[in-house]
């Protein structure tokens, strides 16, 4: 088990390495920092200098590895347009942005697992068409475009949620369960199927045979075999969330990660954008390992 | 003969292929394919029906109401938005966006993915290893993330989009792919091509691919509305489709520092994308549930 | 008479098929990132057998003994990790591709599972046809025709051509399979388990289907199988297989009135249904089969023997002959 | 409902035997009034799919007696397993439908009964064993918490008491080292273990009735054999009443009392094992012996059944074996045969007997 965890940590770092370097290409390639970075009244040789103190007169795995090397030491650059260093620029926003992706997580879960059982159980019914009309709302309407008309239905006219910034509790409505609503889609879809496919077999109809009460065949017999494809998929969902926070992030003026990089990419503000994606990546690939781990309790079978 | 083996019998006579495709198409959900039919028409005659040039300012009639609500004229149907260009001709053009990238960064994709996941699965080794474990960790990441920065640096442009989604939206197939060739591989039917002394290549193009094929038009069916949304969220951060291109998504951007006065500039454009990614959904729900039901989650 | 290793000396039969001391060991590996072989799981553990031109000679035991890995292995879709397979002369393993062409037109198959055995997209006209394709280089035309003669020969209407697999009930889809590996001609066809995947009363046209087959075209069958009725119905020789390994191999019909290992009796009284009366006397044994990986000391089959004795749990005894044609691999029979 | 309790059960006042167990070894004596455990009364079930309705049971009859094995034989499709599950109650309803009949456990109407209080009788009074034992165990549970849970639903058992019973059944199905073999998951154990797990499911609430369908099937020879004399030495202790399903006919011979064979639906023939196999009456049951290569009888030849049995979509007038039939007569493709008598327990469908 332990051997597993860190095996998967390493490739997780590998990933990461390569992810990042693609970023760090990608910004290298944008035109010219250093025209982003300087006065744009400095003379040729200011120009010069900075280029110098920047290292870009150095090859670009050179430099690449140069950024990791100080990454390791806990020097993760400073912006070109701020000049403040990238720590202090992301340490807030990552809170803010884990705080609303935790919590429509959670909407997530709350919201698929009845609902999936639920549309297994009634399959074929109307009930079931109304549970999976929810989920393909939310699956197909683009969750920005949604999350401006709930602004203008609960915030503007109704009065009800406040239309941006995250003071209190109120403010995380609107946007956690715009997020949380856009996963619970697939989830519910996923459990949904798994659920009537477990429903169906030996085993579950081996515990109607025993006696077993038709509720606790449906929830402790058929759910947790059904749980661990829908646990697959809510490992993979988690990177969809993180994306559709960006723009919801940008619509609910949100002070997350996601807002900070679409502005530096915007800006060409790489050192920012490097850190911002690369810190995404590791929170994804870690809680992907926290799934990996569950999996070994939800099912006997694997052993990782 | 000394030995009887029974007698047997022909099994019964089936449909012609094209009373086959008859029956399938009246099988299939009626509202979802019309709905359909109905986008691709407009994406197809878009400048017959629409009476105005998509990036014509006109004559400045700003926020111009649609015609059913007060104020509004026949005009513009579905009124004007902040420059005054007519709502309903950038949809209808928008129509046309949405599906051509929709369906050749799909194609792009699972051309891709279809490849090195016949790859991985059939040969396998270290080459298969490493497709894989990139299929890993594209399918962990946000994609979204990846794509708008690739957009920024490429520069935002019809192409690039096209580009950027297609090339990171292969990894569902290449795994869903991976898996099929393996459990093919050792079927009794591979094993007999083998006997029969077919070449690799042989196997994998008259054996593996014809019983892939259905699960890759079900997961590009599901793909094309991921895609299309993705392109949406990229235009609406702005590093789509470029103005005054009338991209669904960044109609949405720019109507939404309005909305409160001019909410019609920012509805239909997220009526449209719904409707679209909805209806193909629901086919690709459909398909699936006919061709294939084991596929699950491999789309987003 | 038939009789694998003396047969070397008996020049009069003429061999097809012979085994000497095949071994397949699959590697368990553990680990993630670096593989590392802890074990192995010894499938196949050192069997000799000799094939006559014309015979059919079943191998039989239950599932895991290594009787499927055994016919994969002379069908060349494993190679052997030990020993050798020598087809008309040949060895398996040091073909030249003219050889392993020549060898692909003689040696066909048939397995259990009719429907997994056809490509589901292929119209079965194209199956029966891909062997000729592959190996005789005729002409369309002619290829056609002989699709129409090999569907004719196994009792199939030749303008049913054009469909496709699952159009066709179990029992046809199996004459498919077979219509298909006669079609070229073969010599040695390799049967997993025909008939077990079909009904009782389809079986039974299948099997006669086979017999009729082989006594127009003159082939060699090797009948792998665990139901003992069909064995005896369509083989000559049998030989029985434990944990990797041939027990005992005789003529088939000298195997149902005599079998000597303990474990072929207790095989034989199992499958023994019929006359329910004397039925309920039934030898049954103990345990079950070890894993192939960990195979026992000395005699495989000694912890669950009803009449194992000290030394079987030491020495692992040899297959020898011990009546005439009669091979048998226990210490029962030491002399 | 049936007020039979554990405590009151008799057979737990009986001597032990040498598994530790409280069952008398009684055998036929077993305290129960006669009369048998099962009837089944015209059952009959449909199915409605895309490919239209139709009759996968149709007008079945039988009964099990006390200590009995009644085997009920057929070749896939004949319906015999849709019989086993709707003795339950256990198919799932649509596609399956329930056209009419009785079954009837220690005379109650399972058919007339509504869902809970079928659900008293499953596990508690009709155990069941399915096929295929590397499915039928649910592999995220381990042994002890499938094992337990009918003795906690029907008896009330908890605690030690519960463990102590669980330990004690998988002894009884001769799982070696059941105290640690409870903790382990399914897929430790081999096909044949698991079959005993599932065997000692049934078995956990000392029911009347065992449904077994297909039960070895699944496993190999000596492991069938070994699994086939644990059930009969069991039902010679506990006097259970067996349905035992399957198409094998080794199986039959070694387990079976008497034998009801199916075709399309409908049972042919009824008859004591003996007759069966010495004297068979139906042309099915002939053709069907004539079929099966015999290891112990060598005939040299084997005569097939033309054809292949019916769809359960087809619909046809007179006796479904017509087409199939070597001694056809046109009355035969018209009429559908009335069941007669041949002999004491030995029921026929076919024109030749009338």
């Amino acid at each position: 088990m332990l051997r597993t965890i860190v095996f998967r940590i390493l490739q997780a770092i590998v990933t990461l390495a390569v992810v990042s370097f693609v970023v760090y290409l990608a910004g290298d390639m944008t035109g010219d920092p250093v025209s982003n970075y300087v006065d744009p009244l400095a003379t040729e040789d200011d120009r010069l200098a900075i280029t110098k103190e920047l290292g870009l007169d150095k090859p670009v795995l050179y430099r690449y590895g140069l950024f990791l090397k100080n990454a390791f030491q806990g020097n993760l650059g400073k912006s070109f347009k701020t000049r403040q260093p990238v720590m202090t620029l992301v340490k807030d926003r990552l809170g803010n942005s884990l705080k609303l992706v935790l919590v429509a997580k959670a909407i997530t879960l709350a919201v698929a697992i009845p609902l999936g059982v639920y549309a297994a159980v009634h399959r074929g019914t109307f009930r079931d068409t109304l549970a999976r009309g929810f989920a393909l709302f939310f699956q197909s309407a683009p969750g920005f475009w949604v999350a401006i008309m709930a602004i203008i239905v609960f915030a503007v006219k109704l009065h009800w949620l406040p239309v941006a910034g995250m003071d209190s509790w109120r403010n995380y409505v609107l946007p956690a369960c715009i997020v949380g609503f856009g996963t619970s889609a697939g989830l519910l879809r996923i459990l949904r199927s798994s659920m009537i496919e477990s429903l169906q077999s030996e085993y579950v109809q081996l515990a109607r045979a025993k006696g077993v009460s038709e509720r606790r065949v449906v929830w402790v017999h058929a759910l947790r075999n059904a749980s661990i494809p829908a646990l697959t998929f809510f490992g993979l969902s988690l990177g969809v969330a993180i994306g559709a926070a960006v723009t919801i992030e940008v619509v609910f003026a949100w002070p997350g990660l996601g807002r900070l990089i679409v502005e530096s990419v915007t800006w060409g503000d790489y050192p920012v954008v490097l850190v911002g994606v690369i810190i995404w990546g590791a929170i994804i690939i870690g809680m992907n390992l926290i799934v990996d781990i569950t999996y070994t309790i939800v099912d006997p079978r694997v052993r990782i | 003969m000394a030995v009887s083996e029974g007698a047997i019998g022909l099994p019964r006579p089936q449909a012609s292929r094209a009373q086959k495709a008859l029956a399938f198409l009246r099988r299939a959900p009626h509202l979802p394919l019309l709905i359909l039919v109905v986008y691709a028409l407009v994406a197809v005659f878009g400048p017959w029906l629409a009476s105005y040039d998509p990036t014509d300012i006109g004559d400045m009639n700003r926020h111009a109401p649609p015609m059913f609500v007060a104020g509004g004229s026949s005009a513009h149907v579905l009124g004007t938005d902040h420059l005054g260009r007519d709502v309903f001709s950038r949809l209808v053009y928008g129509a046309r966006i949405s599906l051509i990238i929709g369906v050749t960064a799909t194609t792009m994709g699972a051309f891709l993915g279809t490849t090195l996941g016949l790859i991985a699965g059939y040969f396998g080794g270290w080459v298969g290893n490493l497709i894989m474990r990139v299929v890993d960790a594209m399918l962990a990441f946000p994609v979204l993330l990846l794509a708008l920065v690739l957009a920024v640096t490429i520069g935002p442009s019809f192409a690039t989009v096209i580009l950027v989604l297609g090339i990171l939206s292969w990894s569902g197939y290449a795994r869903l792919v991976r898996g099929q060739v393996l459990t093919l591989r050792n079927k009794e039917f591979v094993l007999l091509a083998q006997i029969a002394g077919c070449s690799p290549w042989r196997i994998i193009v008259q054996h593996i691919l014809p019983n892939v094929v259905s699960s890759i038009i079900v997961l590009a069916t599901l793909q094309i509305p991921g895609v299309i949304l993705a392109e949406a969220s990229l235009s609406f951060l702005g590093a789509g489709i470029p103005p005054p291109n009338p991209s669904w998504g960044s109609m949405i951007a720019q109507g939404r520092t309005y909305v409160t006065t001019a909410w019609w500039t920012t509805l239909f454009p997220g009526v449209a994308i719904a409707g679209l990614v909805l209806s193909l959904n629901l086919l690709g729900d459909w398909l699936r549930d006919l061709w294939d039901p084991r596929i699950q989650g491999a789309h987003r | 008479m038939l009789n694998g290793a003396s047969s070397a000396a008996a020049p009069s039969e003429v061999g097809i098929l012979k085994l000497q001391e095949v071994a397949k060991w699959y590697p368990i590996q553990k680990g993630i990132a670096l593989k590392r072989t802890v074990g192995h799981v010894r499938a196949v553990d050192g069997v000799s057998l000799e094939v006559m031109h014309g015979e059919t000679i079943g191998l039989v035991g239950e599932s895991g003994c290594g009787k499927t890995t055994t016919g994969k292995l002379i069908l060349r879709l494993e190679a052997p990790t030990g020993g050798q397979v020598f087809f008309e002369g040949l060895d398996l393993n040091r073909m030249s591709s003219a050889e392993v062409r020549d060898y692909r037109r003689k040696v066909q198959a048939v397995f259990q599972d009719p429907m997994a055995s056809l490509s589901p997209r292929m119209k079965v006209g194209s199956i029966i046809a891909e062997p000729m394709i592959m190996n005789l280089g005729l002409p369309r035309n002619e290829i056609l025709e002989r699709v129409g003669a090999a569907m004719e020969a196994v009792g199939l209407d030749p303008s049913a051509a054009p469909m496709y697999p699952h159009e066709f009930s179990g029992g046809q889809r199996q004459r498919i399979a077979i219509a298909r590996a006669i079609s070229v001609n073969p010599k040695l066809l390799v049967l997993d388990e025909p008939v077990s995947s079909l009904d009782i009363s389809i079986q039974a046209q299948v099997i006669n289907l086979l017999k009729r087959i082989q006594e127009e075209h003159h082939l060699t069958y090797l009948l792998i199988a665990h139901n003992l009725g069909t064995v005896r119905y369509l083989t000559h020789r049998i030989a029985v297989m434990y944990l990797g390994q041939i027990v005992e191999e005789a003529p088939t019909e000298e195997f149902f009135n005599s079998p000597m290992h303990p474990y072929s009796k207790a095989l034989l009284s199992a499958a023994m249904p019929i006359r329910p009366k004397d039925s309920r006397e039934a030898i049954v044994l103990s345990g079950e089969v070890p894993s192939p990986a960990n195979p026992p000391q000395g005699c495989r089959f000694h912890p669950r023997c009803p009449s194992a004795m000290p030394q079987c749990s030491r020495v692992a005894p040899t297959l020898r002959e011990n009546a005439p044609d009669h091979m048998v691999s226990c210490h029962l029979y030491d002399g | 409902m049936r007020g039979k309790q554990s405590s009151s059960n008799p057979i737990c006042d009986g001597h032990r035997d040498e598994f530790g167990v409280g069952y008398a070894m009684q055998g036929i004596g077993y305290a129960m009034g006669p009369g048998p455990v099962l009837k089944v009364e015209d059952l009959r079930v449909s199915f409605s799919t895309r490919r239209g309705v139709g009759m996968a049971v149709n007008g079945v009859s039988f009964e099990v007696k006390k200590g009995e094995t009644l085997g009920l034989v057929g070749e896939s499709g004949c319906g015999k397993s849709t019989v086993a599950l709707s003795i339950m109650k256990l198919l799932p309803r649509p596609p399956a439908k329930f056209e009419g009949g009785r079954v009837l456990f220690e005379g109650e109407d399972l058919m007339a009964m509504d869902e809970e209080e079928v659900r008293s009788y499953r596990g508690r009074h009709i155990g069941m064993i399915f096929q295929d034992p590397m499915s039928s165990l649910n592999p995220v549970y381990n042994i002890n918490f499938q094992v337990a849970e009918p003795l906690r639903i029907h008896q009330g058992l908890r605690g030690s008491a519960l463990v102590d019973q669980v330990v004690t059944l998988l002894r009884r199905m001769r799982i070696p080292a059941p105290e640690n073999r409870a903790r382990d998951y399914p897929h430790q154990f081999s096909g044949g273990m698991r079959q005993r797990v599932v065997g000692s499911i049934a078995l956990s609430c000392e029911p009347e009735l065992i449904i077994a369908d297909e039960p070895t099937t699944a496993l190999d020879a000596t492991i069938q054999a070994q699994y086939l004399n644990l059930l009969r030495e069991l039902q010679e202790d506990t006097g259970v009443a067996i349905l035992l399903i399957t198409h094998d006919f080794s199986v039959v011979a070694k387990m079976c009392h008497r034998v009801a064979v199916m075709y399309a639906g409908t049972i042919v023939e009824t008859a004591e094992v003996e007759t069966i196999f010495n004297n068979p009456a139906h042309p099915y049951t002939q053709a069907l012996m004539a079929a099966v290569p015999d290891i112990a009888a060598w005939k040299g030849h084997l005569s097939p059944i033309d054809g292949s049995p019916p769809s359960i979509y087809e619909t046809h007038r007179g006796c479904p074996f017509a087409p199939r039939c070597a001694v056809v007569q046109d009355r035969c493709r018209e009429e559908a045969p009335p069941e007669t008598q041949r002999a004491k327990e030995h029921g026929v469908r076919c024109w030749l007997h009338v």
